[in-house]
């Protein structure tokens, strides 16, 4: 879910050139006016990113900072130049972006904001800018807890113990909750230790740049999840209201599902129907995480996870700063697909081979100096128009990449293989939310509903939320990547437990004796 | 601020300490102020068997209706003629327990559930009233319709159980529960007084009435061979869903004589001692079977106990002949247990297949080996004021054949010698051209011919009223001990004399010299208030101190045969005692007492609390008992040749009592609901775009 | 089946907040932000209330939760909503449940309106803390302590009074006559007056006019 | 992903492999198609392809119809003669359910 508007990824490159020629104030208003049209639907190309992110990307320096270029690094500026060159250059040349690119500069004009407010306004545009995707990101998280909600409060296959993952193999028998606890303990740092191992594995694939298999790897687990777990998922629906169902029709419709699945994930299709399929993905693993692992050690997992993410992403010899590190050298994309949508991703490709067609057949009139680099140069340079490069946001993905990384089942990591393939100089952009949050987030609130007490819930719901908001605050604040979960999983801990333990009495002895404050 | 607290505490402080004394502390969910649990451990299940399903099953969500207390036939007339409320849930006194009233309530279609209250003081028993057949077990015994003897009709014209109704072989559309926790019942009562007594004139009252949901889903259906097929089906495809389960349990038996396999069993050696130990009613949880097992297994046990204490003489005699205890299981639904032993005996693996390697192992025992066969039925109501009066059926057809004719009289004969000796024992030869009562003695006649006496309390039809139902208890048999051993009691007295009698008739046929045995009163009266009124007495819990606490309960002992897996606490504690009284002490410590395999001829039993730790060595083993027809590949169900009684498996039952409110009620606030949503976004939205005319441009709220 | 409870409750008492929600709120993103940043906040508050309730179990702590929570931040209009919905849904949502089931209340002597009576007694305290938010705000900004000490107070009162429940044909009309009163206070406050509601329902729509009257809350938000 | 901004050539191969997919069994895809394309085929301005892109989309959308309609119309009769079947509908079942002949 790149929230990006296809406008801004134009305006924005637009603003940085400005940022870099006549400096901040216009590269700020570029930003209002970027979001003027972010705010109300008209604009034509803005529509598929208004309604599709579910998720955001959030354009950290768009959002909250005022200076691009800095992090931009030394390349990034260069390039710039280039752009700038090459694109005075070709601008007559009437190609469909250029043209876009000048309506929105007249636009710009135009929406000009009377004088003393500007700072007010261009003050709350940005803020609203960032809200924006903070919202987008809401969304679907909310919708996923919802369906682990109502799953787990509706079958009650989902809260019956018995069967544990192979990964925990202390089921917590005994009264005693020091017991309950040491095992718990024991079995999270089990589950850490193949977290730790698989990313390690991870890591070597990807400095040995075998991507074949990891994509392989991608595929079979995506197929696991779309066929069996929706298999159980379904019977076990079905049990829960004591509806018989024939192998015929249920053949047909898993067969329909997970193939339809695979294809809008892998390939192309609808981007809802790509998010909904995400979104049910994670819910799913949610929900294994749920009824397999015992009840404290869930908890114990949520907190060991999130303290080693923090390790994991802000140690200077974290594996993810490796894997950071090798990916921004290559300059390209860490495996889009593990992301809430990527569908930005393969849209940008069809861009990209828009322009390579539209640059080959249009060789003859690149002036003859240049010859091939020079072609390369526009292709390059076309491609930056097209999406200008961060690197925080390339960082986040890893965050949350490896997030998804965790799953013990790795069921949860889809990706495109020709996304890679195709084109290794695309970097990914925007905020994207790995579905490895979507499911711990969803893992936790669930847990919470299993008990019954809604208020539990919507305590532990509304904690999330807010910290994802400050996390997301935090990242335009230290441009760094940040860790996903941590603050997150520590407030849904604190209110779980302090609701459960000391509001509910309160409240409920308020309800049921109807005392209000 | 804090003083604006402080007064308006100061304040409200008296409404504080009311609030507090009115509040209840505990369960503060509003759940709790809607609902009031009924006890409902006590539901009717399902049975199913090769051709039909018995009991009873609630919707998949539980069957709601409106409570009604039923004292007298009028109420049952309101319900039916006036009561609008439909449907109904029946709270009916064990008076009304009857199939006429079942049946009614059923075709009424007016009743969605009935609850059977049944009050320990005030309890107003029917005349008679037993859940079984006219005939029980009669299609699967000697007798059956399919068998060619002339008296397979006998029991049609003459039953053996007047009072049966066989309630328990009915399908019913809606849960039934019994109910006999004080609380639960007065909370209906009191609860129906309040809300739905109709008027002195029959005027029905209205809503909100109080509601019951009755909660028993039984997860099978149509029959055995349906719900086994389905079963199978569920476990071959993802986790198992127990549709049905066999009844099945264990038979417990022990030899006097160890049988060792390293000497050969002579034939017609061995006089098989048999009762039966299981009793059924339709309810779960609760099969007390007085009269119809217990009087019968007592008897036994204590006549072994009273044999083996002269086992010194028994093992040195020259006569080659051996008694073989059996307590049968699952009789009940079929002659489970003994046809399950006949089975095994013709297929030549009784009590286990042979092993070659094993030197320590019981022998091999089959139906030649049987030289007669003593069964001990329902005994209990034989008793006169005098002393004990019982009669002694056998059976015409093998009594045709003089040999066996001959050995019979001589069984017989001595009994009464016995009887007669014993003074206040009565035996008495019931009608000779009469075929035997249910017995399990019929399971093997239906394969070979012996001698045999079956020992009842009645000559013609049962004296036991309520046989299979849930007043076959300690009322039914005047059993009156309040705690372990009370002179008084003349029940037990009864049971140690018939057992004594037993045991000096087997002592003549295993020595040849005649002795009179007198049983252990103590013990039969320990055995007697232990299986019919608290399970956790002193003595089981000393015998059973391994098991854990949760099986003791002070309840009468449930001598339903159940599934496997299913309660057989009874079972094990029976096998305990069992052993304790067929076998010797021998001196082993705890580690040491333990047997390696069930095939070794002598087992070895560890009560770590009699006389602080005693290993006792005794032939008492258990082997399963559960209807070859389960057993049998592609058995078809259909064939009554042997039992194929299941019982249905279900999730829980529970009962809980509650008000229900008028629909009009409902419907209203729904549209309440809807209403204020309407309005509400009728007046935002005007507030929205009027925005600029309502909130004056005047005066812009100033940031803060 | 009184499933049908269920949602006549959940829609009296949480109809006009969802419209207020759907209709002015969610097209914006700050403001929805700062609706759930606000319950955190009331979340706060609560847990704060809960200790010293578990501290000590009378009934001090709903007054000085009410302080404690207006002391910790500024609110507006969205985090009024904000507080006032939390605060509904954490006093309803179990009862809510409960009412799923198949039976209804009434059986051990309690009152049979018990749920219509929390629905509506909750409905009255989410708009009751709108205006608040509204003329706490103004309150502050416009240093009117009057309407602070009104706010508080009439705060104090409404809590306070529902603590006679199930007093209902006292309670309840007590404290929806302070919900309207304290609605036209905040309507009067915010400019509004007899003449404009009479312009309104004459005048026509000026969509234009709402966004800056946005963008002054929002401005208010960013310092707040 | 949008289909805006796809070339067209791209969308009628889209488009007809999507349309060609379906015939595997897989008429949730063709009601996907006939969704996602509609806006393409009827009301978007035209241009070349759009024909073919049109009748594709009809034709799967009819196809879904179908499917779905049979599949309905099965269910129904399986439900309605489970019991009946006995053996056979019971080795048919994914879920057996509990309490119901």
């Amino acid at each position: 879910m790149d929230g990006h508007v296809n406008i801004d990824r134009d305006d924005k490159v637009v603003a940085v050139e400005d940022s870099v020629n006549k400096g901040v104030k216009k590269k700020r208003r570029s930003q209002n006016q970027e979001d003027a049209s972010g705010g109300q639907p008209p604009t034509q190309s803005i529509q598929p990113g208004a309604q599709n992110d579910g998720g955001v990307a959030l354009d950290t320096n768009a959002a909250f900072s005022n200076d691009h270029v800095q992090e931009n690094g030394p390349q990034g500026v260069v390039r710039r130049h280039q752009r700038g060159g090459g694109g005075a250059e070709q601008e007559p040349a009437g190609s469909a972006p250029p043209a876009r690119r000048g309506t929105t500069q007249e636009t710009r004009q135009s929406r000009h904001p009377p004088g003393e407010w500007e700072e007010v306004e261009e003050e709350e545009e940005e803020l609203k800018y960032g809200a924006q995707h903070v919202i987008k990101l809401f969304i679907p998280v909310s919708l996923c807890m919802l369906v682990v909600v109502a799953t787990v409060s509706s079958v009650t296959f989902y809260t019956e113990k018995g069967t544990y993952l192979l990964y925990t193999p202390f089921h917590e028998e005994s009264q005693s909750i020091g017991d309950k606890v040491y095992d718990a303990l024991r079995n999270a740092l089990i589950l850490l230790g193949v977290v730790v191992a698989l990313t390690i594995v991870l890591i070597i694939l990807y400095k040995k740049r075998c991507y074949k298999i990891i994509h392989g790897w991608l595929l079979m687990s995506s197929l696991l999840l779309l066929f069996i777990f929706t298999i159980i998922y379904m019977m076990e629906l079905l049990r829960g209201y004591n509806l018989g169902m024939d192998w015929i029709t249920v053949s047909i419709c898993v067969w329909n599902f997970g193939v339809m699945g695979m294809v809008s994930i892998h390939w192309h299709g609808p981007l809802r129907l790509q998010q909904a399929y995400l979104i049910f993905i994670a819910s799913l693993m949610s929900l294994m995480f749920i009824k397999y692992l015992p009840e404290y050690t869930l908890w114990m997992v949520l907190a060991v996870i999130s303290i080693w993410d923090l390790v994991a992403v802000l140690s200077p010899k974290g594996p993810l700063r490796i894997l950071v590190e090798t990916a921004q050298e290559r300059n390209e994309p860490i495996f889009p697909a593990l992301i809430y949508s990527y569908t930005r991703m393969t849209q940008m490709l069809l861009e990209m081979e828009q322009w390579r067609a539209k640059l080959v057949h249009r060789e003859k009139e690149i002036p003859q100096g240049g010859g091939m680099q020079k072609m390369d140069m526009w292709l390059e340079m076309e491609m930056l128009r097209l999406i200008p490069f961060h690197k925080n946001n390339a960082r986040i993905c890893l965050v949350n990449y490896y997030q998804l990384n965790i799953q013990p089942l790795k069921l949860d990591e889809i990706t495109k293989i020709d996304a890679m393939e195709k084109d290794k100089i695309l970097p990914e952009r925007g905020v994207k939310l790995g579905l490895g949050d979507f499911i711990f987030y969803s893992v936790l609130v669930g847990k919470a509903s299993s008990y019954g007490d809604w208020n539990t819930t919507i305590a532990c719901f509304i904690a999330i939320l807010i910290g994802l908001c400050l996390t997301l605050i935090m990242l335009a604040i230290f441009k760094k990547a940040l860790p996903a979960l941590p603050i997150s999983i520590t407030f849904g801990l604190i209110f779980y437990f302090s609701t459960s333990l000391l509001v509910v009495p309160f409240t409920e002895q308020l309800a049921s004796e109807q005392v209000y404050i | 601020m804090a003083a604006v607290v402080s007064c308006v505490n100061r304040l409200l402080a008296h409404i504080f300490v009311l609030l507090v004394v009115l509040m209840d502390v505990n369960g503060n969910r509003v759940k709790h102020k809607i609902y009031e649990d009924i006890q409902g451990d006590m539901a009717c299940f399902k049975r199913f068997n090769g051709t039909q399903e018995i009991g009873c099953t609630s919707k998949f969500s539980g069957n709601i209706g409106v409570v009604h207390v039923v004292e007298s036939k009028e109420d049952l007339v309101w319900v039916y003629q006036r009561g609008p409320h439909q449907p109904y849930v029946l709270a009916i006194t064990p008076r009304f327990l009857t199939s006429e009233v079942l049946k009614e309530a059923q075709n009424s279609g007016k009743v969605s559930g009935v609850v059977v209250m049944v009050e320990e003081n005030k309890l107003d028993l029917p005349g008679g009233f037993s859940g079984e057949t006219h005939c029980p077990n009669h299609e699967l015994g000697l007798y059956n319709d399919s068998s060619q003897s002339e008296y397979s009709g006998y029991c049609w014209k003459e039953p053996w159980n007047p009072n049966g109704t066989s309630l328990l072989y009915m399908s019913w559309s809606f849960p039934i529960f019994l109910i006999d926790n004080e609380t639960s019942i007065n909370n209906i009562r009191d609860y129906y007084k309040t809300f739905n007594e109709p008027g002195t004139d029959g005027e029905p009252r209205s809503w909100p009435l109080c509601c019951m949901e009755l909660k028993s889903n039984m997860f099978g259906t149509t029959n055995t061979e349906v719900c086994m097929r389905r079963r199978t089906i569920a476990t071959s495809v993802f986790q198992p869903v127990n549709f049905c389960d066999p009844l099945s349990d264990y038979n417990i038996w022990g030899s006097v004589k160890p049988m060792n396999s390293s000497e050969v069993t002579p034939e017609k050696s061995v006089i098989i001692v048999a009762a039966r130990m299981d009793a059924a009613t339709m309810f779960d949880n609760i099969s007390p079977g007085a009269n119809s097992a217990i009087s019968g297994m007592v008897t036994l046990l204590a006549a072994a106990g009273a044999l083996y204490n002269l086992k010194d003489d028994i093992m040195k005699s020259e006569v080659e002949k051996n008694v073989l205890f059996v307590l049968y299981q699952g009789e009940t639904w079929g002659y489970i247990g003994s046809s399950r032993m006949v089975w095994n005996m013709e297929k030549g693996d009784f009590p286990f297949k042979h092993q070659e390697d094993e030197t320590d192992q019981i022998s091999q025992m089959n139906l030649t080996h049987i030289d007669s066969f003593i069964e001990l039925a329902q005994v209990g109501q034989g008793m006169t004021p005098v002393g004990s009066h019982l009669f002694l059926h056998t059976d015409p057809i093998s009594n045709v054949d003089p040999e066996i004719g001959n050995e019979t009289d001589t069984l017989l004969n001595l009994l009464e010698k016995y009887a007669n000796s014993s003074g206040n024992v009565k035996f008495e030869r019931a009608n000779g051209d009469a075929p035997l009562p249910p017995a399990s003695f019929q399971s093997f006649l239906k394969r070979v011919n012996i001698s045999g006496v079956v020992i009842t309390d009645h000559r013609d039809e049962f004296k036991n009223s309520y046989y299979e139902s849930i007043f076959d208890d300690y009322r039914n048999v005047k059993y009156t001990s309040e705690n372990e051993s009370q002179e008084t009691d003349m029940y037990h007295k009864h049971i140690s004399r018939v057992a004594g009698v037993l045991a000096s008739a087997l002592y003549t046929r295993l020595t040849g010299n005649s002795k009179v045995i007198k049983a252990d009163e103590k013990l039969t009266d320990d055995l007697l208030y232990c299986y019919m009124k608290n399970f956790s007495c002193q003595m089981f819990r000393d015998y059973g101190d391994r098991l854990p606490r949760d099986l003791f309960s002070d309840k009468p002992a449930k001598m339903y045969v159940s599934v496997k897996g299913g309660e057989g606490s009874r079972t094990t504690l029976t096998h305990l005692v069992f052993a304790k009284l067929l076998g010797e002490k021998v001196e082993l410590n705890e580690t040491k007492c333990k047997t390696e395999s069930l095939n070794q001829v002598h087992q070895l039993y560890y009560f770590a609390s009699l006389n602080n730790g005693t290993c006792v060595m005794s032939t008492v083993r258990k082997t399963e008992a559960m209807s070859p027809a389960f057993l049998i590949k592609d058995y078809n169900w259909q064939s009554g040749e042997y039992s194929t009684w299941t019982e249905s498996g279900w999730q829980l039952t529970k009962a809980m009592i509650f008000l229900k409110p008028s629909v009009a009620e409902e419907v209203g606030l729904v549209c309440g609901g809807i209403a204020s949503l309407l309005l509400s976004l009728a007046l935002v939205y005007f507030m929205n775009s009027r925005a600029d005319l309502l909130f004056g441009l005047t005066t812009p709220p100033a940031p803060c | 089946m009184t499933v049908a409870q269920f949602f006549g409750c959940a829609l009296i008492a949480f109809g006009p907040p969802i419209s207020m929600f759907a209709l002015t709120i969610a097209k914006d993103p700050i403001r929805t932000i700062m609706l759930v940043a606000s319950s955190f906040f009331w979340l706060l508050a609560l847990l704060f209330s809960s200790i010293l309730y578990t501290l000590s179990p009378s009934y001090r702590t709903p007054s000085s939760l009410e302080l404690s929570s207006l002391s910790y931040f500024r609110n507006c209009l969205v985090s009024g909503l904000g507080f006032g919905m939390i605060s509904g849904a954490f006093s309803l949502v179990n009862v809510l449940a409960d009412m799923t089931g198949p039976g209804t209340i009434g059986m051990k002597g309690d009152p049979y309106n018990f749920f219509i009576a929390s629905a509506v007694t909750s409905l009255a305290f989410i708009m009751l803390h709108v205006f608040w938010g509204i003329l706490f705000v103004n309150a502050i900004h416009r240093r009117a302590y009057l309407q602070l000490a009104y706010v508080i107070l009439c705060h104090m009162l409404a809590s306070c009074i529902t603590l006679i429940n199930p007093l209902y044909s006292v309670t309840i009309p007590t404290v929806w006559i302070l919900t309207i009163l304290s609605g036209v206070l905040a309507f009067i406050v915010a400019g509004g007056s007899h003449r404009t509601i009479k312009a309104a329902i004459g005048g026509h729509p000026r969509v234009l006019q709402v966004t800056t009257s946005d963008g002054n809350t929002t401005a208010t938000v960013n310092e707040g | 992903m949008c289909l805006a901004k796809l070339p067209n050539e791209r969308k009628l191969t889209l488009c007809r492999k999507y349309y060609m997919a379906g015939f595997a069994f897989l008429p949730f895809m063709w009601a996907i198609n006939a969704i996602w394309f509609l806006n393409e085929a009827f009301w978007a301005p035209p241009y070349p392809e759009q024909k073919q892109i049109r009748r594709y989309v009809i034709v799967s959308g009819v196809g879904a119809l179908l499917w779905l309609v049979g599949l309905i119309s099965w269910v129904v009769v399986f439900q309605q003669n489970r019991s009946v079947w006995g053996a056979t509908a019971d080795y048919m079942s994914f879920i057996i359910p509990k309490g119901v002949p």
